[in-house]
């Protein structure tokens, strides 16, 4: 099931990448992507290139969310070169929480604290040498966040 | 003006450790007031930018889901004692926040 | 429509003949309905014991009532008196067994 | 030294009957010590965390940069400014208000009530002439919060007087922890002492002892600091049963009570928790 779905996302990512242009350049908040409503219209948007699992990225998140208002995500990389760090929740109703342009200057590790509506995958897309690179993780959701 | 933001700022070597908290309400526009029973209008940072000396080192874009009081770390190279650091940060209505540290 | 009309009344039948105060379930049976209960409810609140129900149950009658339906009125009010009779009769139990909690 | 004797007599004649605030503070810490063999007494300041591993994880995280940070630094300034006669805070409490948490709730003979620290900071208002400040969040909690702060590693240290007002607190508020009430018939003790550590619904639930070192919390299901009585009616509430007012005679007998069964514990407010 689980298997299943990730093969159907990685498909849609896929082959949004391959109808993709750059839609959106990083100097300016990609306001688009922000406001889509599911992980494939933000990815699809989002990035320019095909995006692989790597197990070079390393994504710090609970395996059960103490509160939904309130999860603390870390993520940090081995890759060289990374120009964006990305941070999407599927089932959120905007998935795209955050997103981090790098500089030269940084080394590629970033922790923001998140809200999630409910149980979801969390998965993080990282830029690096121009290409992406993502990894993600099942976080279960006790108490929602969107109450407040 | 927003609330001034938190900043702990420290050198480990030849890395900056930089960790932020800036009072604000992220309202997502999904969460309905218990008294009124209307949803509290969105708002919410979209934008922080962080400079050491000046340059960016690194912008953070932000939707929604990003919690109340909002926290952000981040690491880069390159600063010594006395440099300076700065982060600002923009929200959907416009209002906006900078504070400065300098590095010990 | 009717027949569900007559279902109805007849279903309520047995409440109207066993219970006096539905017998004339008007206002003034709201009333003495009300004024039971409350002396109750001075008594679960009189030894700390109210349940936040009883406010809820009491609001929703004098909704009842507002709009005429006396029947529901009544049967909300006597709803507030079980729950204040159960709480007095909490406080009354435990008033003796409390200490047993405490450890020795 | 026959009066003395006498004295003594009746000292443990009544011994036998009640048991004394202290005899209850070391059984309490026996209960604990027995429910819960591998634990240190002293991780329960920190309530649920000291339990749960991986909900301790993510508030370690949470602590890296707490968000109650906030509410001590504006509760720093609003401590600071003076009131319209010149006067200020300092000047109501000893050592100008600060490291004096763990003396709190304390019983004030002149007028036989108990006085937690945000009534003393309310008070210290009106005595001044100023508005007081609503009880549960915002500026209030965010002063008894710095406050807190300047207290932490402090012992908690509440004093029960010879003097039967006092005992009677103390008394009043052991008999509201240990009473069931509400719809769902719940004590205080049946969640924080039968059940400490295990988990209701998605709750894991804090233990009694050292319930009180922490406070005001902030709490991200609040999303702001809040103070105790804001959860005592929380609690209350999830029970069913209808609330005090913040800072009425129950909630700071209460307080008195549950602050005293934490003695000699570390005091580590203000707090986050879930």
């Amino acid at each position: 099931m689980k298997l299943e779905r990730r093969a159907l996302i990685k498909g849609l990512l896929t082959a949004a990448a391959v109808l993709a242009v750059p839609r959106w350049l990083f100097a300016a908040r990609p306001d688009k992507a922000f406001d889509a409503k599911d992980t494939e219209t933000v990815t699809s948007g989002l990035f320019d290139g095909p995006v692989v699992e790597s197990d070079q990225i390393t994504l710090k998140i609970p395996d059960i969310a103490e509160n939904g208002a309130v999860v603390p995500v870390t993520v940090s990389t081995d890759l060289p070169d990374v120009e964006s760090i990305s941070v999407i929740v599927d089932n959120n109703p905007t998935p795209l929480a955050a997103m981090f342009a790098l500089s030269p200057q940084s080394v590629p590790e970033v922790s923001v604290r998140i809200k999630m509506g409910e149980s979801s995958m969390v998965r993080t897309v990282v830029k690096s040498g121009g290409n992406y690179y993502s990894t993600g993780k099942e976080v279960k959701v006790t108490i929602g966040g969107c109450g407040g | 003006m927003g609330k001034p933001i938190k900043i702990k700022a420290k050198i480990k070597g030849d890395v900056a450790e930089v960790k932020a908290l800036m009072p604000h309400p992220m309202e997502s526009g999904v969460r309905v007031d218990a008294d009124t029973g209307e949803a509290v209008p969105k708002h919410y940072i979209q934008e922080v930018v962080c400079k050491h000396n000046g340059n960016v080192v690194q912008t953070a874009y932000w939707g929604t889901a990003v919690s109340k009081d909002p926290y952000m770390a981040f690491k880069f190279k390159g600063a010594k004692s006395g440099d300076k650091l700065e982060i600002s940060w923009r929200d959907n209505t416009g209002d906006t926040s900078v504070s400065e540290v300098e590095f010990k | 429509m009717k027949l569900k009309l007559l279902v109805l009344v007849a279903a309520m039948m047995p409440v109207l003949l066993l219970t006096t105060s539905a017998l004339a379930a008007d206002a003034e049976a709201y009333k003495s309905a009300l004024a039971i209960a409350q002396e109750t409810i001075a008594e679960a609140e009189s030894k700390a014991q109210m349940w936040t129900t009883i406010d809820q149950l009491l609001e929703d009658a004098q909704t009842a009532a507002a709009s005429g339906d006396f029947d529901k009125a009544v049967e909300m009010v006597n709803e507030a008196k079980l729950h204040a009779d159960l709480a007095v009769a909490t406080a009354e139990k435990e008033k003796s067994i409390w200490q047993k909690g405490v450890p020795k | 030294m026959k009066r003395f004797l006498i004295a003594c007599f009746l000292c443990m004649a009544v011994a036998n009957v009640y048991a004394t605030p202290e005899q209850d503070r070391l059984a309490l810490r026996e209960f604990f010590a027995q429910r819960f063999p591998d634990l240190d007494l002293n991780e329960l300041i920190n309530g649920l965390y000291a339990f749960d591993e991986g909900a301790r994880d993510q508030w370690l995280e949470m602590e890296d940069f707490p968000p109650y940070e906030i509410a001590i630094e504006e509760g720093e300034e609003a401590y600071g400014v003076s009131f319209a006669n010149g006067k200020g805070y300092a000047d109501c409490f000893e050592n100008g208000g600060i490291g004096i948490k763990q003396n709190y709730p304390r019983f004030d003979p002149d007028s036989g009530e108990i006085i937690t620290l945000e009534y003393a900071i309310n008070q210290c208002r009106t005595d001044n002439g100023e508005e007081p400040l609503p009880w549960l969040t915002g500026e209030l909690a965010a002063i008894s919060a710095y406050m807190a702060y300047t207290s932490r590693g402090n012992n908690m240290n509440v004093v029960i007087p010879d003097d039967p007002r006092a005992l009677a607190a103390y008394e009043a508020g052991k008999e509201y922890y240990y009473t069931r009430r509400g719809q769902l018939e719940f004590a205080c003790e049946n969640c924080h002492m039968q059940s400490a550590g295990s988990l209701l619904r998605a709750d894991r639930l804090s233990g009694m002892l050292g319930q009180a070192t922490h406070w005001p919390v902030y709490r991200s299901k609040w999303g702001e600091i809040g103070t105790l009585h804001k959860r005592f009616k929380e609690c209350n509430e999830q029970v069913r049963a209808k609330s005090y007012e913040a800072q009425s005679r129950e909630y700071r007998e209460l307080e008195y009570f549950l602050s005293y069964m934490s003695n000699g514990m570390e005091l580590n407010g203000p707090a986050s928790r879930r």
